[in-house]
C-alpha cells in the first residue's frame, strides 16, 4: 500500500499548484482533484502526505482553531552540528513550512464538539520529537484537563530528534507522565497515526492513547526498516510495519480512510464521553469548578442517579 | 412484555423439587433415550446455525457500533467482537464470542473459539470502559477456548483466569447473556458478571456433551445422554442457581426472528443495567462477589448447603 | 521429564510400603529411599505424586497443622450418574484417599511464618474442583485475610468437576473473586503447580497468584492434551505443556526440585510481606483489628516513617 | 565516602557553562579528532566486555535474589532479569538489562536487547511491587530494544510505551541506575525513576554513535565525531539535567572491580531510597511529573529556558 519511509527530511509532493502523479500507482492528478478528495489519490487509495495546516483544515470546524504555545521555538543545547548546524536547519525547516516546530496543537471544535487537537508535521525534520514537541504535547494535555476537553493527536514522526540528545530520548518519559495525568481525571485521548510514525514518538504517546486508529498504508515501526535489515541482514516482508499488518497483530484499533476521519473521531470522542461515569459530573464540578461533559450521550446524566461518594477515581487504574 | 423481561431466580430455590424429580429419573437407558428428546434439542437448537450471532444482535441492538480491534500484544482474534455502543443515552462496551455463519466466515472466527489474544482483548476493553465509567455487556457463544499447542504455549489458562480477575475487579456495571452455547472456561471468561442471563434455547456447561459422553462412556456417540446428565438448559441451570434469569426467545426460537431476539435482549438490557446503575460501585462489586461466593452445593457436618 | 497424565482417577503409586520401579526411569525404588527423597526418584528426577497429606507434611512445620473447614462433603446436586452414581465415586474416593474432597485447607507455620495452606490430592476423583474445593478455596481466603496470613496453594487437578454440571464450572469465577478480595488487602498469595494441573483450576487461581512455582515435568495445560491431539489431528511435540515449556513460555515464574520448595516459599513470602507497605501496618492495625506484618523483613517497620494519610489502598490495582 | 555518594546535579545549572565552552567547540574535523578520544574512551569503557552487568551487581548486592520470569504472554526474555531481593532491611524489586559475557551468555541474552516481552515481563513484576509497596530499582545496561520484524509484530513500541506508562504510575519509589549502555528508548523504557543516577563510564544516548554517523555522515566509522556531538558522558548528560546524578567508579573503572562498584551502587541506592520513602506516594508521584516536565529546552517568544 505505501511507499517506503525515507527518514531523510523531504518536501511535501503535493504543495505545488499544477499536477503531480501519484507515487503508488503513477497516475496524474490534479491538485483540485486530490484536495477534494482529502489528498488521497482516486485511483489507488493511496494517502498522500498531508501538512499539519492542511490536517487541522481538514479536522476542525472552520474558524475554530486557536493555537496554543505557537511561541515555542527549538533552542539548541548541544550546539550540534553535523554537515550543517542543527540552528540552520531549524531555520530551514521553518521556512519551508512556516511552522516554528514539527506539531502545532491547539482547541479547536471538531463537529461542534470541543476538543484539543495536535498535529504533526513530517516535512519539519522528519517530524522528529525533540524539547518543543515535548512541551507541546504537556501544554496540550493542560489545555485538555484544564477545560475537560478530550485530546485527538494526528502522529507523523520519524522518531527522537537526534540534534537534541538525551534531552529529545526523554521527551518520551515527558509526554508519557503527560498521559498518565490526562487519565488521571480522565480525560479521553485519541491517537491518529499516520505515514509514517516510528520511534520515539510510537514508543510513547501515540499507542498510549485509549483508542488508537491509523491511516491506510501508515508505516508504524518503532525500528525502521533499514535498521532492521541491516540487523537480520535480509530484506522485509512487503506488508512490514504497516497498518494493515499492525491491525492484524492487534497494535491498532482501527484503519480508518481519510475521507471519514472526521466523523469516526466525533463519534468515538461522543463514546468515551458518554460513559455512565457522566453521572458523576456533579462531583467534579464541585470539586475543581470544571465544566461537565459535553458529549452528545451526555443526556445519560439526567436519567441516572448521582452518587455522592462514589469512588469514582478510583477508575483510573 | 414486561413480565417476561426478567425472571429472576433465587439460587436453589426451586432446586428440592427438581431433585425429587430427579431421583425418580428411570436410569434405564432405553427409556431416558426418551426424556433425552428436549434436552438435546436445546442443544441443537443452542448451536443452530440460524441462531443470531454476536454480530447480528449489534445489528439489530446498535447501529452505531465502533469495533476495537487487538490485544496490544500479538493478534487481533476474530473469535470475540468487541466495541464502544450508544445505548438508551449512555455508551457500553460491547463484548462477544462470534462465530461464523459460512465456511469463511467460521475459519476467520475459528467457529467462535477464542485463542488467548480474543480474552486479552477483552480484558484490554473492559479496563478502558472501566476507566470512563462505561458499563460492560458481554455475549457468549462459545463451544469452548481453542484447545492447540500455540495457543496453550501463549497462555491460554492464563489469559482465561486475567479475563475473569478483569471482571470481578471492574467498579463498572456488568451484564452477560448467554445467547447459544455457553462452553466450558471459554464460555465463563466473559461471564463473571453482574447480572448472568441465558436465552431460553441456549446452553451452557462445563464441558461439551460430546466430550463428556468420550470421558465417561468411551463413546461421543452417547452425547444426547451426557447432555441430559449435565443439566445444561436454561431452565436446568437457572434451577441449580447458576444464573440470574432465563430470557423467552421469539416464538419458534430466535433463529426465526433475529429482531425479536434482539430486542428482547435490548430491553432486558436496559432493566438490568438501569437497576446496576443505581447501586454504589463499591456495594455492587460487593454484591457481585457475594452472588458467586453463593454458587455451589454442599454439606457441612452432614447438613446440605445451597 | 513427566509420565503423560490421565485424567482418569488412579490410585497413587507410592503408598505400599515395598519397593516400586520409578515410571520414567523404570529403576527400583524402596519406599525408604524414596521418602528420604521427598519422593523424586534420586536416579532421574522424577516427581512422584504426592498425598495431600503427605505434602502437607513436608510443608508445614511439624505439629502446626490446623485444618480448616474440614467438614465439608460434596452434595451430588444434578444426581449425576454416568456408569456409576457420583454419590458412589464420591464415597469410593474418600475411602481410598482418607480425604473428604480433593483439597484439604488449613493454617499453619512453614519455617515458622504463619500461613494457609491449601492442597489439592489428585487421588480423589483427578483432583477435580466442584463446589466443596470451590467453598474450601474461599474460607482459606477468609482465614488469610482475617489473619493477615499469606495463603499458598499446592495445585493438581485435572479440571472441573463434571458431575457437579455447571456448579462446578462457576467454581472458576467463585475462586477469582476470592482471589480479588486477596488482593484488596494485599495478601500474597502463592500458587505451586504439581503434575498435573490443568482446565478450570489452572484457568482459574493457580495462575492467579502473586508467584507461580512449578515441580520440575508438571504438565500444565488448560486443554488436556487428548483433546488437542484430537483438534490438531497430530501428535504433540514431547515437551507440550511441561513446566519446562511454560517457563520459556513466560507463563510461570520459575521451576523449584522439591527438596528446595519449602525454603524458596518462605524466601519468596518473606520477600513479599517486606515490602515498605509495611510501613503502613500501624494503619491497617487501627482499621481492623488485624495484626501485623510478620515476615523477616518487617523490621523495616521501626526504621520507615509511617504515613498517617496514605492512600496505599490504590495499590491493590 | 559518604560525600561521593550523591552529586545532585540541578537540571542546567552548568548548561550555561557548557554552552560557552561548546560554542568553542572547533568545527573543524581534522582538530575534533582530539577532542573525540576521551568521549570515545567514555563509549568503550560504557560497552567494556569486563564491566560488571546486571547480574553481577546482584551477586554483589544481592545474595538472596530470587528471579521472577515471564511476561504471562509469550515468553521469558532473557534480555532483561527481574526478580524480589531483601535490601537493607526491606525487600525490592530489582531488573535490569542483562548482556551476556562469552558467546553462549550474548546469544541468550541476545547482547542485551529485549524484546517485547522483556518489557512486559518487567511492567508485570513492576505492578506486582506496587501491589505490595515494594520498591523498584532499575539497572539500564543495553545497546537498545531488538530491531527485529518478529518483535515489531508484537509491538516493540507498545510494550516500551506501556512500560513507560507503568513506571509514570507506581506509587513505590524508584530509583534507576545506567550502568553501561544506556542505549535509546529501549533502556529509558527502565528509567523513567524518581532518582534516575548514571555511573561515571557509562553512557546514556537517544542514538547509538554508530547508527547517528550512518544517518548523519553516510559512514558509521565516524561514529566517535557522532559520539562527541551527541553529548552522551555521564558528564555531559547530567549537565543537561537528563539524569539526577553521576556516581563515581572504583580507581580505573568499574571493570576492574566490580565488588567496588557495587558497594558504591547499594549505598547510594539506600541513601535515595531513604529520602524517596519519607515522601508520601502521591506527593513522590508528583515530584516525579515534575521532574520529568522540566526535561528539554526551549525558547519562548525569544528567551531560552531549560
Ligand atoms: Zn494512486
Ligand atoms: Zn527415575
Amino acid at each position: 500500500m505505501a511507499q517506503r519511509v525515507s527518514v531523510n527530511i523531504s518536501r511535501r509532493n503535493g504543495a505545488s499548484g499544477g499536477a503531480e502523479s501519484c507515487p503508488q500507482c503513477k497516475q496524474l492528478l490534479s491538485a483540485v482533484e486530490l484536495r477534494d478528495n482529502y489528498s488521497v489519490c482516486p485511483n489507488c487509495g493511496n494517502h498522500f502526505r498531508l501538512s499539519a495546516r492542511e490536517r487541522v483544515a481538514m479536522l476542525a470546524d472552520s474558524g475554530t482553531w486557536n493555537e496554543i504555545a505557537a511561541g515555542l521555538r527549538s533552542a539548541d543545547p548541544l550546539q550540534f552540528f553535523d554537515l550543517r548546524p542543527y540552528s540552520e536547519r531549524l531555520e530551514e525547516a521553518e521556512y519551508d513550512t512556516g511552522l516554528g516546530e514539527a506539531m502545532i496543537v491547539g482547541s479547536c471544535r471538531i463537529h461542534k464538539m470541543d476538543a484539543v487537537l495536535m498535529v504533526m508535521d513530517f516535512s519539519f525534520m522528519g517530524g522528529s520529537m525533540g524539547s518543543v514537541v515535548g512541551e507541546k504535547f504537556w501544554r496540550a494535555c493542560e489545555a485538555a484537563i484544564e477545560n475537560r476537553y478530550p485530546l485527538v493527536a494526528v502522529c507523523a514522526s520519524g522518531g527522537a530528534r537526534m540534534q537534541e540528545g538525551i534531552l529529545s530520548l526523554l521527551q518520551m518519559a515527558k509526554t508519557t507522565c503527560a498521559v498518565e495525568l490526562l487519565s488521571e481525571v480522565p480525560v479521553p485521548f485519541i491517537s491518529i497515526l499516520t505515514h509514517p510514525t516510528t520511534g520515539g514518538v510510537l514508543a510513547s504517546f501515540a499507542t498510549l492513547a485509549d483508542v488508537i486508529i491509523a491511516e491506510p498504508g501508515a508505516l508504524l515501526s518503532f525500528s525502521g526498516p533499514r535498521v532492521i535489515e541491516q540487523t537480520i541482514k535480509e530484506s522485509l516482508p512487503d506488508n512490514f510495519g504497516l497498518a494493515e499488518s499492525n491491525l492484524n497483530h492487534g497494535q491498532i484499533d482501527m484503519i480508518v480512510p481519510r475521507s471519514q476521519l472526521k466523523d469516526r473521531l466525533v463519534q468515538i470522542l461522543g463514546m468515551l464521553e458518554g460513559g455512565v461515569a457522566c453521572a458523576l459530573e456533579p462531583l467534579w464540578e464541585e470539586e475543581a469548578g470544571r465544566p461537565g461533559r459535553r458529549g452528545p450521550l451526555a443526556g445519560a446524566l439526567g436519567r441516572i442517579k448521582a452518587f455522592a461518594n462514589a469512588p469514582w477515581r478510583s477508575l483510573k487504574r | 412484555m414486561a413480565e417476561l423481561k426478567r425472571l429472576p431466580t433465587l439460587p436453589g430455590v426451586h432446586l428440592k423439587d427438581e431433585i425429587a424429580k430427579i431421583t425418580h429419573r428411570l436410569r434405564d437407558l432405553g427409556l431416558s433415550r426418551q426424556v433425552d428428546k428436549a434436552v438435546w434439542d436445546k442443544v441443537e437448537l443452542a448451536r443452530h446455525a440460524q441462531r443470531p450471532y454476536t454480530l447480528d444482535y449489534i445489528h439489530h441492538m446498535f447501529p452505531g457500533f465502533i469495533e476495537l480491534s487487538g490485544d496490544r500484544c500479538f493478534a487481533d482474534d476474530a473469535a470475540i467482537v468487541a466495541g464502544l455502543a450508544a445505548y438508551m443515552g449512555r455508551t457500553i462496551m460491547v463484548i462477544g464470542h462470534q462465530k461464523g455463519r459460512d465456511l469463511a466466515a467460521r475459519t476467520r472466527r475459528n467457529f467462535g473459539m477464542p485463542r488467548p489474544e480474543g480474552y486479552r482483548k477483552a480484558q484490554r476493553l473492559m479496563i478502558l470502559a472501566d476507566k470512563f465509567g462505561i458499563p460492560v455487556f458481554t455475549m457468549i457463544d462459545t463451544p469452548g477456548a481453542f484447545p492447540g499447542v500455540a495457543a496453550e504455549e501463549r497462555g491460554q489458562a492464563g489469559a482465561i483466569s486475567a479475563a475473569l480477575l478483569c471482571m470481578a475487579r471492574l467498579d463498572v456495571p456488568t451484564v452477560a447473556v448467554i445467547i447459544g452455547e455457553g462452553g466450558s472456561g471459554g464460555a465463563l471468561a466473559l461471564g463473571l458478571a453482574d447480572r448472568v442471563l441465558m436465552l431460553e434455547n441456549s446452553i451452557y456447561s462445563v464441558i461439551s456433551p460430546e466430550s463428556c459422553a468420550a470421558i465417561l462412556w468411551k463413546d461421543s456417540s452417547e452425547a444426547h445422554l451426557a447432555a441430559q446428565t449435565l443439566r445444561l438448559t436454561s431452565s436446568q441451570v437457572a434451577d441449580l442457581g447458576a444464573i440470574d434469569a432465563v430470557l423467552p426467545e421469539p416464538r419458534g426460537g430466535a433463529h426465526r426472528d433475529h429482531a425479536g431476539a434482539a430486542h428482547i435482549v435490548k430491553e432486558v438490557l436496559e432493566d438490568n443495567l438501569r437497576e446496576l446503575e443505581a447501586i454504589r460501585p463499591l456495594d455492587r462489586k460487593r454484591e457481585r462477589f457475594a452472588k458467586f461466593r453463593r454458587m455451589g452445593v454442599w454439606k457441612e457436618n452432614g447438613l446440605t448447603l445451597f
